[in-house]
């Protein structure tokens, strides 16, 4: 009934597999090594041929992520910094928004099906399927009326409903796995319906929880035609200001965008890891029947 | 007082009926076991009483209480799952004080209450395990820890033993009942095990198909079932149940013709008023003949078929023309495949059944 | 539907007054003027000059901020907010050739008016190049209705490797092949056209490990290269100099609804000249097989000591001399592009770059003659000759003229030259359908998919029913 | 030890819980009006309904409003470039999309790009996913190295493919040159330009279905392998019957998901080939941007991408019926 670690299929493999997985992992890896790299590159040094992997590492390209020189020679910062919590504030609160209110309905549509329960799922699913330039126009014209443009709640709701089909679909096979009865008990135990949903539900669901969020996350964080659309200066986005090193003069800035791009890969990546176990464990657990 | 009753309780999903007018009355101190094949209704009942399913129809009091639209906790009762429903993230102290927080009692009078029945239930040792760490048989406990730990108007049990094995059911069997005992609340077991129906209830309802076949003590749903159906699903091996016609009755004992014998058997008075010539079922169980050295007129002839120790006992198959039957004999009683036996049913132990499945009784 | 725009424009009406409103009844106003500009040079310059110098004239106390936009995602946010009536810039920095949509739109602003009232105005744009006026500022092309004034003027020069023309080896090798003289000072460029042009390409074509100049080249090295590369005008903003210099013509929207697009379009002239673009692409890194040989792609190249001459505009090859980007920073003199003999006399006919910036129409007067009165600031002689001090080029002929002027940037004197050959292309709103399908076909045409002639064919077809249909063509 | 539970459980508790039970009757005077709304909002009856609203009513604001309007706009000319007022069209888009010959050339090439992509990402996702199905040390850093792909932008993704098919300085072309001697463009025919897309793709990706499908392998019970072992299984059968039966129902998940948003891929491939060469990949998604946001062609764009719905819709409801059906002949 519950997911236990010990009778499920996972077998020692030894040192001869770190190594197998090491190679496959590396090769797989090289693209963002290389971008990375690039990073502490100069420009000639990233466009050398044949490809430099030693080099004089240089940090001007992560100075150039926060300051730009003016024709007088000035030191301007670039906003990057707001940019970055921006980003994580934006990808984190809409996350948050999407996982709450996901987490609701799917509980609803697990416990209390509706009638044409599946029909609603699919139409939630559906909002997934449009490429998304089809809307920006309405949504742009809605946001301006509404004084939501530019505004941090504006870009926080957009992204909470970007990840809500996602999070309701995860989230209400989490809850179909879940024993009900350990509910039911809870109830005859004298407790009420909301404390149901919190003290015995949530709990059990920490690694579905996690899960959901760091697949919602991943798919939020690099989130590019709202965020340029819908922010404003202030509530610019990472992706957006991103472009700052494509186009202009040089075209594609490789070294400075490699190190926005490395920069902006750590915090996503710091979650990812920490919440890796979970991130296994909440796939297997919400959708493999038993 | 802490008694359940229900009246004419009626649950159906969509055209399905699960349970179709049941009755049942559980005083305060009474166990009363539902009992009945997988799908009969008993789990859905159960339910309905809990507050876990609405009914279609009819209502439940709980201590005198209707309690139709109440919900689970407003009825105040204490019931143990099938899969034991413990909240896996909370460790079995936990789990145990939960009702009790729900209560808000003092932190105080939980924990003397928790340690009180860990002591009981003989769980201190893994108060502070979570339910993964725990054996079948902790598990058990803590379950039931967790319902007698508060003060509730009724106690409700689904399947409480079932994922045990079988040492371990027949101690928890005796220490559950045991708790009953001393609480003097109403109690309502589900079960499909009739072994655990019969040892630890007061009274037995066999249920079929969403109706109730028969509310009785245990003994008498032993010894008196009330249909073919109670007689059939009653008792270890089943009953024999054999076609017969009734010939004639006279001082109480019945002539009656099986396939290719006729017997002379002891029966209940009330035998008397089927018209001669009918269609009954002579049941006997298997434990109920007595082999005898020769044939009589009150003795069956059979040839043993099959044999199978059973360790104190000996159960053997046997036919007689097409009737097959079971008869369990002593265990140092020797016999062979082949064999022709003379079975005598023993005193005032054969029944007879009517035309319509009845069991015909004064 | 009509409630609701009502209700947004009431609305945005509320957001303007809001952002204009008055500090205290006095004359002095505070007046910040919004404008949407790419992030980049020419624009930063433009802020940290006005921080600088601008103090408006009417004593209103009036700010420029520039809502700097990446370059990469600067179309789509300029659109977004025009189409969805934002109402938020009063200035915008946009491409020559949308403006015609923004026109006909209603968010751009027709200027005469204020033109015909402001002997300034008139005097400062009697000093702005005529070409720019044209095409920046014209809609439609080549007529008398202003909507524009320049920002930053923008040509194609030829960006070559000093070090390897003026070899001493190689201009012996090259007069032996070609009985040519490899062009090596600005004024030996002025002579060159497509033909030699090829020469050069093929002769500079070295395989990894060969002689080059005074050293050998450790890659494969090529002779020449321009843009030719499907994103956005990246093979347009060259091939129509080819159709030009031939005597082929495009779709002349001056002449609407008389000039047609069949027959001109693919005109034997033009054709030819689309022929000769694909046929030096041949010369030119394997990249140009590929389709995406774009403006940035050839500067890389070139700035990486893999190529010896290019065309390009000269606001981004000018990295080409920074020596923290190019490793031929020291190596790279500019000339004049190649020309076609055409009639005996060598013509340059080329495309306009660079960007105008327009007044918007849904501004107050008040704000309309501030925007116009940091136009006249941004014209001035003095803006601009800083302008072209630093990061930009000057649109004024008196700068130009000046003295000091071709050594301040090494490619001014090549672009002052040849600015009078810069002609646009479509401003009319159907510009994207236009240039989109013209880029794929000249695609089909570069990667060996099509032949030229096919190319323009499908071009001209393309055209004679799109315009047909937009009722610009009878 | 019966004693001992029986005098426990008889216990003295009683008596506070009625005073308690007490008290909870006399609270109920209250408000009457609230309670009553209160009662009807937190029947049993309505929970369900109750729960999803927040997500409705989100969904609705943020994305089913702007569909509608969107939709509203199909049947209407309108241009959003232009401030003239809509006129009613009908049909009138529909009919002309459907007849536009471009429309159909790049459903076929959004097609041969979604599904080289999808099945590029389930061999390689599924793979890499029975490399990892085993404990082993480090797993956890090797595995993140395969996750972060996905963790970058598309933009950057598409940037840096780019630069790796270049000719001249990407080192994908350099090593190419280094073990065959010639000049690597990939980019220049229609079929290497779509496998450049589907390569960039297929990287960025195949961890989600890696992902998918380990969770899937993980979860296969030991003891079920150790009965393949006990019945002489060949590896082969042990994967059809026992580690298959686990991992298909993710597998089917990660392709229905892959294939929905491989559909809207537009970012990868309008930096990478910007649709060419000539227009051999230009897919869907880049037609209705071209559409929409250059040719401001917007009711033509809206019917395109309603178009563009149903079919996703369509495959989406063909593919879960037809894998219902399999599972329902299966079992």
């Amino acid at each position: 009934m519950f997911f236990k670690k010990k009778d499920r299929g996972i077998r020692e493999a030894g040192w001869d597999r770190t190594l197998i997985t090491g190679v496959v992992g590396m090769v797989y890896f090289a693209p963002v090594f290389w971008i990375i790299l690039n990073a502490f590159k100069t420009r000639q040094d990233g466009l050398a041929t044949p490809p430099k992997l030693f080099f004089t590492p240089s940090m001007d390209n992560f100075f150039n992520v926060f300051y730009r020189i003016t024709d007088a020679g000035d030191h301007v910062a670039t906003g990057m910094g707001l940019y970055f919590f921006n980003s994580i504030f934006a990808a984190g609160a809409g996350v948050l928004l999407a996982l709450v209110i996901g987490t609701l309905a799917a509980y609803g549509f697990s416990r209390y099906p509706l009638r044409g329960n599946d029909t609603y799922l699919f139409v939630i699913l559906t909002t997934r399927m449009l490429p998304p330039i089809v809307v920006i126009i309405p949504i742009f014209l809605m946001f301006r009326v509404t004084g939501l443009s530019g505004s941090y709640i504006g870009i926080i709701l957009l992204y909470a409903m970007f990840n809500l089909a996602f999070s309701v679909w995860m989230m209400k096979s989490f809850f179909d796995e879940l024993s009900t009865d350990v509910e039911d008990a809870a109830r005859l135990d004298g407790i009420n319906e909301i404390k149901v949903f919190f003290k015995i539900c949530i709990p059990q669901l920490t690694a579905g929880l996690a899960a959901t969020a760091v697949f919602a996350l991943i798919l939020t964080w690099n989130e590019f035609l709202f965020a340029l659309l819908l922010t404003g200066n202030d509530t610019r986005t990472v992706p957006v200001a991103m472009a700052r090193a494509m186009g202009g003069q040089l075209g594609v800035d490789y070294g400075l965008l490699s190190a926005i791009i490395t920069l902006f890969l750590i915090p996503v990546f710091v979650v990812t890891y920490m919440l890796q176990n979970h991130l296994l464990r909440g796939v297997t657990f919400g959708t493999v029947k038993k | 007082m802490s008694n359940i009753r229900v009246q004419n309780l009626t649950k159906r999903f969509g055209d399905l009926t699960a349970v179709s007018g049941v009755d049942l009355e559980i005083k305060a101190g009474e166990v009363l076991c539902l009992l009945g094949p997988s799908g009969c209704g008993k789990t859905t009942t159960l339910r309905m009483i809990a507050g876990l399913e609405q009914v279609s129809d009819g209502d439940v009091y709980i201590a005198d209480e209707k309690m139709n639209g109440k919900t689970p906790s407003q009825r105040d009762v204490a019931m143990v799952f099938q899969f034991y429903a413990l909240y896996p993230t909370l460790t079995v102290a936990e789990n145990m004080a939960f009702p009790l927080r729900a209560e808000k009692k003092s932190e105080a009078e939980i924990n003397s209450r928790v340690q009180e029945v860990a002591r009981a239930l003989a769980l201190t040792e893994v108060m502070e395990r979570l339910p993964d760490q725990l054996g079948e048989g902790e598990k058990q406990r803590v379950a039931v820890a967790r319902a007698v730990v508060r003060d509730p108007n009724c106690f409700l049990f689904d399947e409480p033993l079932s994922r045990l094995d079988v040492t371990l059911r027949q101690t928890m069997r005796g220490e559950i009942k045991e708790i009953l005992n001393g609480l003097s609340k109403a109690t309502v077991i589900v079960t499909h095990d009739q072994l655990e129906a019969l040892t630890m209830a007061d009274r037995i309802a066999v249920m079929r198909d969403g109706y109730i076949e028969q509310v009785a003590t245990p003994h008498d749903i032993f010894t008196r079932p009330a249909n073919l159906f109670v007689a059939g699903f009653i008792g270890t091996p089943s009953m024999n149940l054999l076609e017969a016609t009734l010939t004639k009755f006279q001082d109480g004992k019945a002539s009656i013709d099986l396939d290719s014998q006729k017997i002379l058997i002891d029966v209940d008075k009330a035998v008397e008023g089927i018209d001669a010539g009918s269609q009954v079922t002579l049941g006997i169980r298997p434990r109920a003949f007595q082999v005898v050295d020769a044939a009589g007129e009150d003795t069956i002839s059979a040839t043993v078929d099959l044999i199978e120790p059973m360790g104190a006992e000996t159960l053997l198959h046997m036919m007689d023309g097409e009737t097959e039957m079971r008869v369990v004999v002593g265990r140092e009683m020797k016999v062979h495949t082949g064999e022709t036996l003379h079975l005598q049913c023993k005193p005032s132990q054969a029944l007879i059944f009517d035309g319509n499945g009845q069991l015909v009784l004064t | 539907m009509s409630t609701l725009r009502k209700l947004t424009s009431t609305i945005a009406l509320g957001a303007v007054v809001g952002a204009f409103a008055v500090q205290a009844p006095a004359h002095a106003k505070d007046i910040t003027i919004q404008m949407a500009a790419p992030d980049w040079g020419p624009t930063r310059f433009m802020q940290d000059y006005a921080n600088k110098t601008y103090k408006s004239p009417t004593g209103n106390n009036v700010k420029l901020a520039i809502d700097f936009i990446p370059w990469g995602s600067f179309y789509d946010r300029v659109a977004a907010s025009m189409t969805s009536g934002e109402k938020k810039y009063q200035l915008v920095v946009s491409d020559s050739q949308w403006i015609g949509t923004f026109i006909e739109g209603g968010q751009f602003m027709k200027l005469n008016k204020y033109i015909d009232a402001d002997a300034e105005l008139q005097n400062i744009l009697k000093d702005v190049h005529p070409a720019l006026t044209e095409s920046y500022g014209t809609y439609p092309y080549k007529s008398k209705n202003i909507y524009g004034f320049p920002q930053m003027p923008d040509t194609k020069v030829t960006f070559y490797r000093k070090d390897l023309f003026c070899d001493d080896g190689e201009q012996a090798a090259f007069k032996a092949k070609y009985s040519k003289t490899l062009p090596c000072t600005y004024e030996d460029w002025e002579s060159v056209d497509w033909d030699t042009w090829g020469n050069i390409g093929e002769f500079f074509r070295r395989d990894a490990g060969s002689k080059l100049g005074s050293g050998t080249t450790p890659d494969d090295f090529y002779g020449i290269a321009y843009q030719a590369g499907k994103t956005y005008d990246f093979s347009s903003g060259q091939a129509l100099a080819f159709v030009w210099q031939n005597g082929g013509m495009i779709w002349d929207e001056s002449n609407q609804p008389n000039a047609q697009a069949v027959g001109v379009v693919n005109s034997a002239a033009a054709v030819k000249g689309i022929a000769k673009y694909v046929d030096l692409l041949k010369y030119s890194p394997p990249v140009a097989k590929t389709g995406q040989m774009g403006i940035f792609a050839i500067n890389n190249l070139f700035s990486q000591g893999k190529i010896a001459a290019i065309v390009n505009w000269n606001a981004v090859s000018a990295t080409a001399f920074d020596p923290k980007s190019s490793t031929v920073a020291d190596k790279t003199a500019v000339a004049l592009p190649p020309g076609t003999m055409h009639n005996g006399e060598l013509v340059r006919w080329d495309v306009m770059g660079g960007q105008p910036f327009v007044l918007t129409t849904w501004n107050s007067d008040e704000v309309v003659k501030e925007s116009l009165e940091v136009v006249k600031w941004w014209l001035s002689k003095d803006t601009q000759l800083n302008f072209a001090k630093k990061s930009g080029n000057s649109a004024l002929q008196s700068v130009m003229a000046m003295p000091e002027y071709d050594g301040i940037k090494p490619w001014n004197r090549a672009h002052k030259n040849v600015l009078k050959w810069q002609k646009d292309f479509w401003h009319v709103p159907e510009f994207f359908e236009l240039l989109t399908q013209q880029q794929e076909e000249f695609d089909k045409a570069i990667t060996g998919q099509s032949s030229a002639k096919d190319a323009m064919d499908s071009i001209a077809a393309f055209q004679q029913e799109l315009l047909t249909e937009a009722g610009r063509i009878n | 030890m019966s004693n001992i539970i029986s005098s426990a459980l008889r216990g003295q508790f009683r008596q506070t819980n009625e005073v308690e039970k007490q008290q909870s009757t006399t609270q109920q005077t209250g408000k009457v009006q609230m309670n009553a709304f209160y009662k009807w909002l937190l029947d049993p009856k309505r929970r369900g309904a109750l729960l999803v609203t927040p997500a409705v009513l989100l969904l609705f604001v943020m994305n089913i409003f702007p569909l509608m309007w969107s939709f509203g706009l199909s049947f209407f000319h309108f241009k959003a470039s232009s401030m003239k007022p809509p006129r009613f069209a009908g049909f009138y888009y529909y009919e002309k999309v459907l007849a536009d010959p471009v429309v159909w050339d790049r459903f076929q090439t959004t097609a041969a790009i979604v599904s080289l992509s999808v099945l590029t990402q389930l061999v390689i996702g599924s793979a890499l996913a029975l490399l990892f199905a085993k404990k082993f040390p480090l797993r956890r850093e090797i595995l993140m190295m395969i996750l972060t792909p996905m963790m970058l932008s598309f933009v950057a993704v598409g940037v840096f493919f780019k630069l790796f098919y270049e000719p001249t300085f990407g080192i994908i072309s350099q090593a190419y040159m280094y073990f065959s001697g010639e000049t690597m463009t990939l980019l220049a025919t229609k079929w290497g330009a779509i496998a450049g897309i589907v390569i960039a793709d297929a990287w960025m990706w195949s961890p989600f279905v890696m992902l998918l499908v380990l969770a899937g392998l993980v979860s296969v019970p030991d003891y079920l392998y150790e009965a393949a072992d006990v019945d002489r299984a060949t590896p082969w059968e042990r994967f059809k019957t026992v580690t298959f039966p686990y991992v298909k129902g993710l597998l089917l998940l990660a392709v229905l998901f892959r294939t929905i948003e491989t559909f809207k891929l537009f970012d990868i491939v309008y930096i990478i080939t910007a649709g060419g060469p000539g227009t051999s990949t230009e897919t869907i998604a880049v037609y209705v941007y071209r559409m929409a946001f250059q040719f401001f062609k917007t009711s033509q764009s809206s019917a395109l991408s309603y178009i563009l719905l149903f079919v996703v819709i369509v495959l989406t409801n063909l593919y879960l019926y037809f894998v219902n059906q399999r599972n329902e002949g299966a079992s």
